[in-house]
């Protein structure tokens, strides 16, 4: 700080030579401007100046007050805390001194504090202080207390995966949730695998080749560009208000998100199925097979492994979507598991966006956790639709 | 339906739930579904109608506005129970690691108002780039606040508690006030849209973590986020008061909000414990002092306001349409 | 390059004789095909008797092809494809909005010239038709109709021991007998031949025309050909088709020795393109 | 009742079935017969199937309603009109029908609730028969009919057919329902708002609309910034995703050993179950400081919530449209087109890049455009990391808005009634609507006039 | 059927003398081609002169097209096959890792036993090898490429209008010769066919049997047939497989005439099978 002095001082007698150059030339613009730049100089470095005397000044108070030895320090909660562990007990301090310091009881000492000899004792430091965190140091005491006496233990969250949810981060479990994504889920693929494919073999194959069926391939691709929330919309006017079905059910979930994802299985499947040579086709019919048999027999298996694709395509996306389950009503806090597809319940993105927006700090972990929970239901789930996906891929 | 729905805003949700709970370990009745839609979202299926196809109660994480309740009457869900159950403090928070600030609302008025009064009082697009452009005592930073969307119930308080009473301690606009309310009352309404205000959604959280990233940022968002983040954020002090529980209490904090719950007084005794739900949100041990929301980060009611809502309650008195705005 | 043709006319000329007397199985009347803008197929009027063989021959291009497939409807999968005229099998107008196209296929089986095994194994390439016909009361009697199909076929020896392997593994040969067991196991009474022998050797091509011989004592072919020895040795009435005109059809010998018209001389004798 | 009608249902399906087909074999050993004996059998299951479902789906309603008001009189005629009340009636008259009611009982109550059973046990008792008798006579139809000349077989194949064409129709009602629930609102809107300034204008601002009271609510409803906004995110998505997906397709398909074809696909589509909320906090607490950084570091000024941050995440979702579909349809292109090419001298590249691709086109061509439209349509990616500065500009470092993040901010925020503010997010869904339908007829005739159908 | 073959002995022996003092161009010593278990070759020792025509003749499923597809390396598209042994063109091993298998396509051409053309115009299919070897420098010369090709393989007159036209629109012989003018279009040294003339009539036979004499005056030509007329006509030298097995290779005329072999004689008697 003080070359930082030294050099406004340097660049003030610079402008002052300036000016005094200036004034000496008549040069009355430049000598007005040199003599702005003097007072700025002039004015920072008294600043500066005064800035500096002030925390010397503070330094010379803070070493003053490390020097005397009969001063007494209180110890707040800004300051990082001093444990004193001793005769079993625990004791913070409140107070210290030059040669003594006081302190409360955490925990209490094993022979009421009447024994404890010196040098016996250890000192313990906890650097965050009190007011930066949100365990007290009772808390810490009680924990470390339990921990000696080897009463915790780290252990896999079971809990985690057996119960509800709760508003308490350590009771809150994914169950529910896990539940009602299961029963959602069945209820998209159920409705959608099906229709989506019927629909796909309708337009490729059966459908004649006019406008109309142009139409209904251009709104079908149409759809997947829907924001997935409009659905929601859709669903809550068709199925909550106009079908009367219950809200927040896994049955309408299921709804909506088969609308959602089944232009993914169409578009998929029509693309796969439009890939079987028609050659193939045309030997099915030409040993007297219907159309559909050949399709049936024939075409749709070769046409699996595409499908399957659009499949667990569109169920991941199933699996991972929000937005139009806000408008059923299953972005809400449900604590126990449902049990049929038309009870209360919720899924697991929805967990992990409600978890993710709770002012708990494990709640945090949790979310982590549930999103971990997440991966591995679409691998399963993933894992199960690609085995059978190898099973019809072949080229020819 | 044996189970009691209730819907609204996401702020008042994490109380809401915490009772519901609690409601549903000890009286046995069915533990309520609690859908967070958002304060307006909620009023308008509250609103919709009465029967079991419609929630039983909302949240709301500001008083009901006049129309909403004229809504509500013309669908015929007439008698309303209004319980206020709380505040929440709107805070402005920044990291630990940032630069010690202390605002006016004043300044905080001309750091995030779209037009601020130019040196002939003539209103101007707001040129500050930072906070020490407004006050050279600020650190000279670049302005960078998150905050709430227009559509969240957090950003209408952020306008009538911050940007309203911070343009009444500016000189300029107390006097476009007097000559012209309406283009004052635009002025506070419209925040800057230039990036020194950003609308960082609904996720409150983000808002926290964005601001661990960025020591020069600050955010703006309820009380019982900063107050679990503690050992990462710090409050910025508003006209000299930082926000805490018992500054928020006691209204001292420029930022404190009531939050409150509506409750359909037609449902109740034809949803099984909606009456139970109702008491236990304003027993003792809930909004109490030491209640478990209170722990929850909730900022209770001083003790002669939580009777204003435990008579509310115990007598089902509705509410009227006067006090609304 | 004179006749081409060698013609054991003694024998033609009996086998011939034999099938004169047959009754008409199917009847072709001011048939026209067009793809789309090109007109395949001008005003072709034909007769097929029962139970003899039909072979249609002519340039490559010609419209063989495509008046075969007009007989078992297999046109109408191609889109751009219309066929006009009246097209009747047994006195019934094939062409019938009435009529079940695939009860048709199945009477009018096909062998396609382009060999299109399914991408499934050989057994079920061949099992396929008995299968959805119902032809078969159980496993056993299934694996018999193969078998039997593909002994016919000539092909048994060669895949008896892989009837498990996928039948596009073939060799081009072999998927085309494959293809030929394929429409014999569903016995049909008309069975249409595209090139039946492109991909074969000497061998395998007697067999399959011992087969088609043996096939016509109860069946009714068409067999499309560009070899007109083949055409002479195996059946009884030709039909020539030039640019998508039926030039001419008669008594298979009296087309080789005493063609009627110029073209089908020319064609015949090798002075023709 | 329901469960004891659907077992029904389910066993006279099944003797249906089994006596349609049997009697059709023993009937087709003496004649010949149009069509296999199980297409007869699936006839009869047909004309069992329809009429009973007809019944239970009329039937049920109807006896519920009757069953119900009935009961409700019983107790209290004036509950009729209560739809409250009349609910909360009705349970209780059930949960004292089926003897779960706890505590005491009104006379009027058990009266009620014994109407309700003796009523409710009559009408099943009529669903249940007329069920029967409607099955009985569908399996006896169904058994008359099998003759020789019976086409069985089309019928069912036409049934089939009606069945396919309905599917197909459940994504065109959706289109439908889609544009309805949102049209009757926009219309609203656009009363309140002109089209014209709404198409056109330049600036999107709906904060200054947010309360009726206030001046100056107009003008602020321009979808310019938006249309920017949503075009250059996914322009940036599709930049990544679309040579990146069809180069992985290409690899996966005609380079990869089985084995890490095996492996690297299913690993591409776990990206298409990544809850899109994870994704967007990856793009804005991940990526979009450390792009902030790099910015800063070469002198380039990078919003916190720039366009770049989410149109790049938004790529690396869609990759696996691209891939995995495109995958899929190149693996279809027969060997012998290969075979074909190489067989001329060319690399496997020329190979690729002039036969297998060409013939895969139209595939290819729908896969980029399912992933152009769910770049369009995905929304919590960019809510969360795009952010709402409804800023009118190109530039991918800048904050930026798209359809989707206003819709969704506006539904799900704190709404008012009828404000012009909650009508825009309909309008808006119904513009964007439009907007990817013009995109879709595009690329469909650009399919339409490259398509080439390979044999 | 006693001798099915006629030779025109004079001409075949003069011939077969022209091109006796050929080098020798591909080189084939013990291959083994196996598809997966089972053994399609065994132990083949082959020579292959240069500018002349070596026929490959035998039964279906011997292997004929499995020995052509080793002389281009094709049988590497095929995952399961494996091949072993030697095979040398110009004395540089083709199965030598450093080669450029692609530079070897280039130069040994190939005709398909099944047609495939390309699902683009039959321009287009033409014109593909000429463009990716820059065999053209402008859109001229590529046109006239493509016209000579296609006039070369006969098709020219057929398709002159349609150009433009799929070339799976074509009927299968108008394919099978439009797969011949694409092979022909990039002028290889040495061009593979696979019974090139299988879906001809006799006179589009006759001018790709035309073709292939003219185009021995400069290119080494290998043809699988299963005509043993054609191979007589047309071929120099002779190759007949059996079961996996080179059975016997030679003159062209001393194979039909004075097979050393037992099974060749069989076969060419037709008393095979
Ligand atoms: N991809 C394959 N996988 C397994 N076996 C094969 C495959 N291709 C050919 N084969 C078998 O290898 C043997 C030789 O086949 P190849 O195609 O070489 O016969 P070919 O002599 O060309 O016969 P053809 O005259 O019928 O075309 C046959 O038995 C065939 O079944
Ligand atoms: N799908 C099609 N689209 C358009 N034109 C076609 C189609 N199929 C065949 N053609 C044309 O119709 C004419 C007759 O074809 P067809 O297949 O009947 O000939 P073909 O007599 O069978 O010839 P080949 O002996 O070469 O098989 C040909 O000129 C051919 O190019
Ligand atoms: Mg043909
Ligand atoms: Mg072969």
């Amino acid at each position: 700080m003080r070359t930082i002095v030294q050099s406004i001082e340097g660049s003030r007698a610079a402008a002052e030579r300036d000016l005094a150059a200036a004034r000496a030339a008549g040069d009355a613009a430049k000598a007005a401007a040199a003599e702005r730049r003097v007072a700025a100089a002039t004015e920072e470095a008294t600043s500066l100046s005064a800035r500096m005397t002030e925390l010397s000044d503070t330094a010379a108070a803070l070493q003053a007050r490390f020097e005397a030895t009969t001063a007494e320090e209180p110890l707040g909660v800004t300051v990082p805390s001093l444990l004193v562990a001793v005769d079993g007990g625990l004791v913070k301090l409140t107070r210290i001194g030059a040669r003594d310091a006081a302190g409360e009881v955490l925990l209490p000492l094993a022979s009421g504090g009447a024994t404890a000899k010196p040098g016996d004792w250890q000192l313990v430091t906890y650097l965050t202080p009190a007011t930066n965190r949100k365990v007290s140091d009772q808390e810490i005491a009680w924990l470390e207390a339990l921990r000696d006496r080897g009463m915790v233990e780290n252990r896999f969250n079971t809990l985690f995966f057996t119960a509800g949810d709760s508003r308490e981060p350590e009771l809150a479990g994914i169950r529910g949730a896990l539940v009602g994504t299961s029963l959602t889920l069945l209820v998209t693929l159920v409705l959608c695998l099906p229709i989506g494919v019927a629909a796909a073999i309708y337009l490729e194959e059966f459908a004649p080749k006019n406008r109309l069926t142009e139409l209904i391939e251009v709104n079908i691709n149409n759809l997947a560009a829907v924001p997935s929330i409009v659905f929601g919309l859709l669903g809550l006017a068709v199925f909550l208000s106009f079908f009367g079905l219950p809200r927040s059910a896994p049955l309408v979930g299921g709804l909506v998100l088969a609308l959602l994802v089944l232009p993914t299985i169409i578009i998929a499947s029509r693309a796969a199925i439009k890939a079987v040579p028609p050659s193939i086709k045309e030997a099915a019919l030409g040993v007297g097979a219907s159309h559909q048999q050949a399709v049936f027999h024939h075409v749709l298996p070769l046409a699996m492994p595409g499908i399957m694709t659009g499949t667990i395509i569109g169920m991941a996306h199933a699996l991972g979507e929000t937005a139009p389950l806000l408008m059923i009503g299953m972005v809400a806090f449900i604590v126990e598991p449902a049990t049929s597809i038309t009870d209360a319940a919720t899924v697991l993105p929805v967990q992990i966006y409600l978890w993710s927006d709770l002012p708990e700090i494990a709640f945090q972990a949790k979310t982590a956790a549930a999103i971990m929970v997440l991966l591995v239901f679409l691998f399963v789930m993933n894992g199960a639709a690609i085995v059978l996906r190898k099973r019809f891929e072949r080229r020819w | 339906r044996d189970q009691i729905r209730i819907v609204g805003s996401s702020t008042v949700y994490p109380f809401t739930t915490t009772v519901a709970e609690q409601l549903g370990k000890t009286s046995g009745v069915k533990t309520p579904v609690v859908e967070s839609t958002g304060t307006g979202g909620g009023m308008k299926l509250f609103c919709a109608g009465v029967g079991v196809d419609h929630p039983d109660a909302t949240n709301a994480s500001r008083r009901m506005k006049k129309n909403e309740f004229e809504q509500c009457q013309k669908n015929g869900v007439k008698d309303i129970i209004e319980i206020n159950i709380g505040f929440d403090g709107l805070t402005l928070a920044q990291s630990k690691a940032g630069p010690t600030m202390s605002l006016t609302l004043g300044q905080l008025f001309l750091a995030l108002a779209k037009e601020v009064p130019g040196a002939d009082g003539k209103l101007v697009a707001n040129p500050y780039k930072n906070w020490s452009d407004i006050d050279k005592s600020l650190p000279n930073i670049k302005i960078e606040v998150l905050g709430p969307p227009p559509t969240s119930g957090t950003r209408d308080s952020l306008h009538e508690l911050f940007m309203e009473k911070g343009a009444e301690q500016i000189p300029a606009l107390v006097a476009l006030k007097k000559s012209d309310v309406k283009a004052f009352d635009k002025v506070w309404k419209t925040l800057r849209e230039d990036g020194a205000y950003v609308e960082a959604g609904e996720n409150d959280n983000v808002i926290v973590q964005k601001l661990e990233a960025n020591k020069n940022a600050f955010g703006v968002f309820g009380y019982s986020f900063l107050e679990e983040n503690i050992a990462k954020l710090k409050g910025v002090p508003i006209d000299g008061v930082a926000p805490d529980f018992d500054t928020i209490a006691s209204d001292k904090y420029k930022g404190s909000r009531r939050m409150y719950v509506y409750i359909k007084k037609a449902h109740i005794g034809v949803i099984p414990g909606l009456d139970k739900f109702a008491a236990e949100y304003v027993s003792n041990k809930a909004t109490g002092e030491d209640g478990y929301l209170a722990k929850k980060g909730l900022v209770t009611l001083p003790k002669n306001q939580l009777e204003i809502s435990r008579k509310n309650v115990e007598g089902m008195v509705p509410m009227t349409a006067d006090p609304l705005s | 390059m004179n006749s081409m043709v060698q013609l054991d006319s003694a024998t033609a000329i009996a086998a011939a004789a034999a099938v004169a007397g047959n009754p008409v199985k199917i009847v072709a009347q001011g048939v026209n095909v067009y793809y789309g803008e090109k007109h395949a197929l001008r005003d072709v009027d034909l007769d097929i008797q029962e139970r003899a063989v039909t072979a249609l021959i002519g340039p490559s291009g010609c419209g063989k092809s495509t008046f075969l497939r007009c007989l078992n409807r297999m046109n109408d999968t191609i889109p751009a494809c219309r066929v006009t005229g009246r097209i009747a099998m047994d006195d019934q107008d094939i062409y019938d909005p009435q009529l079940d196209v695939v009860q048709l296929r199945a009477r009018v089986g096909m062998v396609f010239q382009k060999p299109n095994p399914f991408p499934k194994s050989i057994f079920e390439n061949v099992a396929y038709g008995p299968r959805i016909h119902g032809l078969a009361r159980n496993k056993a009697e299934l694996e018999e109709i193969v078998a039997i199909s593909l002994k016919r076929a000539g092909l048994f020896d060669e895949v008896k021991d892989r009837l498990g392997d996928s039948g596009t593994s073939l060799s081009g040969g072999q998927q085309q007998r494959l293809c030929i067991a394929r429409a014999i196991a569903v016995s049909p009474e008309v069975i249409l031949m595209d090139e039946p022998c492109s991909a074969l050797d000497p061998i395998a091509t007697a067999k399959i025309e011992e087969l088609i011989d043996e096939l016509r004592e109860n069946f009714t072919i068409v067999i499309v050909t560009h070899s007109m020895q083949q055409a002479a040795r195996v059946s009884q009435r030709t039909a020539f088709f030039h640019l998508g005109v039926l030039v001419e059809i008669g008594i298979t010998s009296d087309i080789f020795t005493t063609p009627k018209d110029r073209r089908t001389q020319d064609y015949i004798t090798g002075r023709f393109g | 009742m329901s469960l004891v009608y659907f077992i029904g249902l389910a066993v006279l399906v099944a003797t249906g079935f089994v006596l349609g087909r049997n009697r059709a074999t023993v009937a087709s050993r003496t004649e010949t017969f149009h069509s296999r004996p199980h297409y007869h059998g699936a006839f009869v299951v047909v004309s069992v199937l329809l009429p009973m479902m007809l019944v239970f789906m009329i039937g049920v309603p109807i006896a519920h309603h009757i069953v119900e008001t009935r009961a409700i009189e019983a107790l209290d005629p004036n509950l009729l009109d209560d739809e409250l009340r009349r609910g909360a009636a009705l349970r209780d008259i059930v949960a004292v029908a089926s003897g779960r009611h706890t505590g005491e009982v009104s006379p009027a109550l058990a009266r009620a609730a014994e109407t309700w059973s003796s009523l409710r046990s009559f009408t099943d008792g009529l669903i249940l028969t007329a069920g029967a008798v409607v099955g009985l006579l569908g399996i006896a139809y169904g058994l008359r009919a099998i003759s020789a000349g019976f086409r069985a077989r089309n019928r069912v194949e036409r049934v089939v057919k009606v069945v396919l064409f309905a599917c197909a129709c459940v994504a065109v009602l959706t289109t439908v329902g889609i544009v309805f629930s949102v049209l009757f609102e926009s219309l609203r809107f656009f009363q309140k708002v002109s089209p014209f300034d709404f198409l056109f204008g330049l600036e999107w601002s709906p904060q200054t609309a947010i309360r009726s009271d206030q001046v100056g609510s107009s003008g602020a409803f321009g979808i310019a910034p938006l249309v920017v906004g949503t075009t250059l995110i996914t322009l940036i998505a599709m930049v990544v995703a679309g040579p990146i997906g069809l180069f992985a397709a290409i690899y996966l398909a005609e380079y990869a050993s089985p084995r890490v074809r095996s492996v690297a696909k299913p690993l591409l589509e776990i990206l298409a179950g990544i809850p899109t909320v994870v994704l967007g906090f990856f793009a804005a607490l991940s990526l979009a400081p450390w792009l902030r950084d790099l910015g800063q570091g070469i002198g380039l000024n990078v919003a916190s919530e720039s366009a770049l941050a989410a149109g790049l995440v938004m790529g690396m979702m869609i990759i696996l449209f691209v891939s995995s579909l495109s995958d899929d349809v190149i693996n279809a292109v027969p060997q012998s087109l290969r075979d074909g090419s190489y067989g001329m001298g060319a690399t496997k590249s020329e190979t690729i890049k002039r036969v297998v691709l060409p013939a895969a086109f139209s595939g290819i061509v729908s896969a980029m455009m399912l992933a152009i439209s769910r770049a369009v349509g995905e929304t919590m990616i960019v809510v969360i990391a795009a952010g709402l500065a409804a800023n009118l500009s190109f530039n991918p470092l800048e904050a930026v808005t798209t359809f989707t993040v206003q819709i969704k901010t506006i539904l799900v925020g704190d709404q008012e009634f009828d404000s012009a503010k909650t009508l825009s997010a309909f309008a808006l869904g119904l513009v964007l609507f439009f907007f990817t339908l013009t995109l879709n007829v595009i690329a469909m005739q650009i399919v339409k006039r490259y398509r080439e159908q390979y044999d």
